[in-house]
């Protein structure tokens, strides 16, 4: 076990995978001579040369659409989309054909395709610059949609998501870059994709979340333990497929339970999850399914307006503490 | 230079435009039947494209193409009977009857399919020229792509990165002049579609698409360029004799504009052609075109004695690694 | 009022507000000699000339776009994205250029565009040209989302949309078209943006849905009716901003909600729906909300099978007679 | 031909280079003291464009940009004091701190922004052309953008939709060399970007972005163009002397080539024309430059004073018709 930070964690994840299968390559835009936009291909290029770390134009079309090609052909892209915010350009190519290709064509196709995009807020970039849609992509069937919030499932799930035959979009939080945390060294660990993990154990509430929310989740147990509240928090991991049996264990133990999501509330991870749970445990929940979410608003620049907006540990205390009563 | 094409050979050529003719006209029955659903777009008018092109792609070089895919079907090799059943939804169809007429696909072939989305293809396409380069494989890419097409985004981006990273795809358009109702020029700043190669530095030509051999001889050279230099751009001059799709109200067009392009009809000119140089004789031909109807009944009866996909192909190939056990999303329904 | 069709009424609507603003224009692909792909404006082109009935170029990112621009500089564009699967294609415009620019600017880009388009299955399309992925658009504050269920509302929130100042994304089902209803024959007749309608009133239980599936969801009423089961069943009509004020009143007094979409389920309408109504009438609930929705799958080409993957009557009945605990 | 300038033309010329050099040397400070946020990008070794340019625009003529867009504000006439407020987040910004450095705009001066998505403006300028060509007005569009831009399927897109409509809209390419990292060869098909225009049959002229005088006769000849007969591609070539925005690593080019670049300063390049021509003398120029430094000062104070805004502008502009009181989705926080 090593302590490394996510973006070394991505970085070997990349490194690894490109040393054991000559068919695994990147490309996108920066990641090469630049050494990424958020650094973490840095030194790539030198390592394995032009034909393995491809510099592409500012075209996520066809960047998207020409790294599905390549999977098509038995490739194993990874592609990187500088920003979600820029996935819609290439919204066509992932959902209306990596997704579908191997379902429409009767199984003849296959997309082992990674497409690995930063998302969130909180860097005081603009409504255009600092979206968490995650959920928009995680809607289609046929896609895998994984979103890590430690450096070990970044790794591990980064991993999985090359080894696996399906397209995998791949989201990264662009203030996860620096969190620090246990990595095993062993070059054969994998995280499962489809399967949510407990990251902290609890009986008096129960917390779910994933990628940032789930750092801030955290905060918010450790703060809640501090008066004596134990809540358990499970880490999604993954979007789709969306694994929520822990989630309803742990329902049945604690009660009650709240989603915190950076993305928008409307129409968001929350809902799904707040629905499901309902679904399966109705009878187990002490209280409605509380969602924590960013304010329905297009992201603003003015730092203050902006933190506003996004969910912070303090909305999710109170969160907890409304499904469990203790509000004035 | 393309290869001289011996007289079996131009007999087969002339074979495949008429099966596929036929072919489409007995989907339009069997569509006004009923026994065919969703959109059929035929190639009535163009079959001269597919076939004179396919005659040059090697036995590994890729194709994809749009939705008005099956003349490129049947002149790639498919099987006319599974490729008739897949227009019928039937589980021996090329997808299984899960893709019908518009995703038609034989990764054997590798006949990558058969795309709806109008130009959703070419970035594909490039990527595969792109897996071909890193494999230092001699293959090339056949990308086909309608006149209409050529004005969204993908068009730009995908040659673009084909020519900067000097991929081997030759995108081949086919003008038939009209994109559904609007005709060509009234969408595209330029009506000669090989002009815009200009602005990639490309190799980009034009050439009649009505005549199969001029075809053959194009799409081989610019296969070998392909394979040697990096992408082309090839424009076809054509014409669709049907409407865009089953249920066209053409509004857009005179029926004396149709007339005029039936003069040229790549099949007669090919029987022409085929009499006038002492490689057959009507009779011989005649020959040919009842063999293809023998053939059409067969794959009639084929596509339409086919059994149904069985009601658990819904919930197969959504992945090709389900996850296991806990997959609630995919198996759980109402 | 006049009985006519779904179509009519979409067309009456677009040439009243022609004829009433003469900013108002409309552009797409074959809306012009063709008379649109649905037929929605047949004879539009002779009747108002190339000016204002602007066929375009296959390219829905500056189709979206260059009408978002043409409103910005003061026209009231309705554009048409010839089916919602392209409306990815023009994705970027719509959630990242035309629904920030007011907010992003403050307030002095206003953008008041309607994009309409055409959604849903059922037609043997295959998985590219089959989706109903109104969720996706629904996610993004800055934008309303409208989806009318029958002819009246079609029309009435249609004019709404071209008078309204903000950018609309109009989505009408493919399968709705041929559909029959009074229309009230007043020029000014509107339906509101952003309030839910009761379109059946019951006691027994409550149905949610909107667009086709809310006319599924009366054929299940009907049916319901005839074993002695009235349901209530309450429209969207608009799925941002989501008025789930009549929901919840109505669930208060039939403390039983099925929620019908033809979407995917999974992060899909019903989830929001039955996570706001559980938020707001918890105790109020007898039985977990019900989501009825498409099987997770691209939709495939095979009648047999598509109609399985769709909601039919039967679903909704079922759902229904689940949540009152009538089903062995 | 575009209007002689004259001595007092001049010197504004050269004052607005020199504040805007200034205004973004000052940026960078602010920036590196953590006063500014987010993304900053900066305009120096580009001045001549957007003044030279701006000069040639009609009151009435709209105009949009990248996110490289703080000269272009100034140069457009904005209030300096403002767009300094904007990068600070403040409420009396251009954009009342919601949009920052990226998202810079006036509608007073029909400057519809500031748009930080690469290519996602081209449609809305050429929208705002049609707008124009619809109501028969006699205004034209400036719509600019960098060379990494021209290979985004919105530039293909925008482009053959304004010369099908023959809409008139400028569309100016900033080739400063570099997309981020890239250069133009690694990521264009073509590295002279105004040779793109010939897929689309429009006028298309490469100039040098380093004179302030030819970008001036430059943009006013494709304006004139424009008005009358449709879309110009307009290449200005340039260089950008700083990162591509600020904590750029900047290891993809040489500090040569910077040096290189800088001996083609238009500042210098202009100050040494108005010396030589006798317009002005070195003393006159240093007055201008003084006089910049002043202004300089009052912009920061005046951005630094300016309040923050309010916490209620986080709810204010989602909609210009808030739906009234049932509006949950949008007033409903945690
Ligand atoms: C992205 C997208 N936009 C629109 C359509 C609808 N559509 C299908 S075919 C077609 C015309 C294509 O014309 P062209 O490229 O000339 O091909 P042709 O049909 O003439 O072979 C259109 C507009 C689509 N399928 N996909
Ligand atoms: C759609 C999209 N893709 C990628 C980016 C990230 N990005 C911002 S600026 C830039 C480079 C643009 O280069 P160029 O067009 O030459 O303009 P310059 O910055 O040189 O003025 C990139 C890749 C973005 N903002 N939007
Ligand atoms: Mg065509
Ligand atoms: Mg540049």
């Amino acid at each position: 076990m090593a302590r490394i930070t996510f973006r070394e964690a991505i970085s070997q994840a990349l490194r690894e995978e490109m040393y054991r299968d000559e068919r695994v390559f990147i490309m996108g835009e920066e990641i090469g001579t630049w050494g990424g936009a958020y650094a973490v291909t840095r030194g790539f290029l030198d390592e394995f040369g032009e034909k393995r770390v491809r510099d592409t134009p500012i075209a996520e079309g066809v960047i998207a659409g020409a790294a599905a090609g390549a999977a098509i052909a038995g490739l194993r892209p990874v592609a990187e989309i500088m920003t979600i915010n820029f996935a819609f350009l290439a919204m066509d190519q992932i959902v209306n054909h990596a997704a579908k290709l191997h379902y429409m064509f009767n199984g003849q196709i296959r997309c082992p395709l990674v497409i690995r995009t930063v998302g969130g807020g909180g860097r005081q970039l603009g409504a255009t610059h600092s979206q968490t849609p995650d959920v928009v992509f995680a809607h289609f069937p046929g896609l895998k949609v994984v979103a890590p919030g430690t450096p070990a499932d970044a790794k591990g799930l980064l991993k999985s998501a090359i080894r696996d035959d399906d397209p995998v979009f791949f989201i990264e939080h662009a203030t996860l870059y620096q969190t620090r945390g246990e990595v095993p060294d062993d070059e054969d660990f994998l995280a499962p994709i489809g399967v949510s993990d407990i990251k902290r154990a609890g009986v008096d509430a129960t917390i779910v979340s994933y990628s940032k929310m789930l750092q801030v989740s955290l905060q918010a147990a450790d703060k809640l333990a501090e008066e004596g509240i134990e809540v358990e928090v499970v880490d999604l991991r993954t979007l789709r497929p969306l694994d929520t049996r822990p989630i309803v264990e742990s329902v049945r133990k604690t009660n009650r339970l709240v989603v915190v999501e950076e993305g928008w509330r409307a129409y968001g991870i929350g809902a799904e999850i707040a629905s499901r749970v309902t679904e399966l445990a109705f009878d187990h929940l002490d209280a409605p399914v509380r969602r924590v979410a960013q304010a329905e608003v297009p992201l603003p620049y003015n730092r203050r307006l902006e933190q506003m907006a996004l969910p912070q540990v303090e909305d999710v205390i109170r969160a907890v503490k409304d499904v469990m009563y203790l509000n004035p | 230079m393309a290869r001289e094409l011996s007289k079996q050979d131009l007999l087969e050529l002339y074979r495949q435009m008429v099966l596929i003719r036929r072919f489409e006209e007995k989907s339009a029955e069997l569509y006004t039947e009923g026994k065919i659903g969703g959109f059929l777009h035929l190639y009535i008018g163009e079959e001269a494209i597919a076939v004179g092109a396919s005659k040059a792609l090697g036995e590994h070089d890729h194709l994809f193409t749009a939705y008005r895919d099956h003349g490129w079907a049947i002149a790639r090799g498919l099987d006319p009977r599974r490729v008739m059943a897949e227009l019928l939804g039937k589980a021996t169809g090329v997808s299984g009857g899960k893709g019908g007429s518009m995703h038609l696909a034989s990764a054997e072939h590798r006949y990558w399919g058969g795309h709806a989305i109008v130009g959703g293809h070419l970035p594909l396409a490039t990527g595969v020229g792109l897996a071909v380069r890193y494999n230092a494989e001699p293959d090339a890419v056949l990308c086909v792509l309608g006149e209409g097409t050529t004005n969204i985004g993908y068009f730009h981006e995908s040659i673009n990165l084909a020519a900067v990273w000097k991929l081997p795809v030759v995108f081949l358009v086919e003008n038939n002049q009209y994109g559904m109702g609007t005709e060509v020029g009234r969408a595209s700043a330029v009506s000669h579609i090989f002009q815009k190669g200009c602005a990639y530095d490309i190799a980009h030509r034009q050439v009649n698409g009505q005549n199969v051999l001029e075809m053959y001889e194009a799409v081989d050279e610019a296969l070998a360029h392909a394979r040697r230099d990096g992408p082309y751009l090839l424009e076809a001059v054509t014409y669709r004799y049907s409407g865009h799709s089953m249920g066209d109200p053409e509004r857009y067009r005179s029926k004396a504009e149709i007339e005029e392009w039936r003069e040229r009809d790549p099949i007669q000119r090919l029987g022409d052609a085929l009499i006038a140089g002492g490689t057959a004789d009507a009779a011989g031909l005649d020959q040919v075109r009842q063999a293809v109807e023998v053939e059409l009944a067969e794959i009639v009866t084929f596509a339409e004695e086919s059994p149904e996909p069985a009601d658990a192909a819904l919930w197969e190939h959504i992945y090709v690694n389900p996850i296991p056990d806990r997959q609630e999303v995919t198996t759980w329904h109402a």
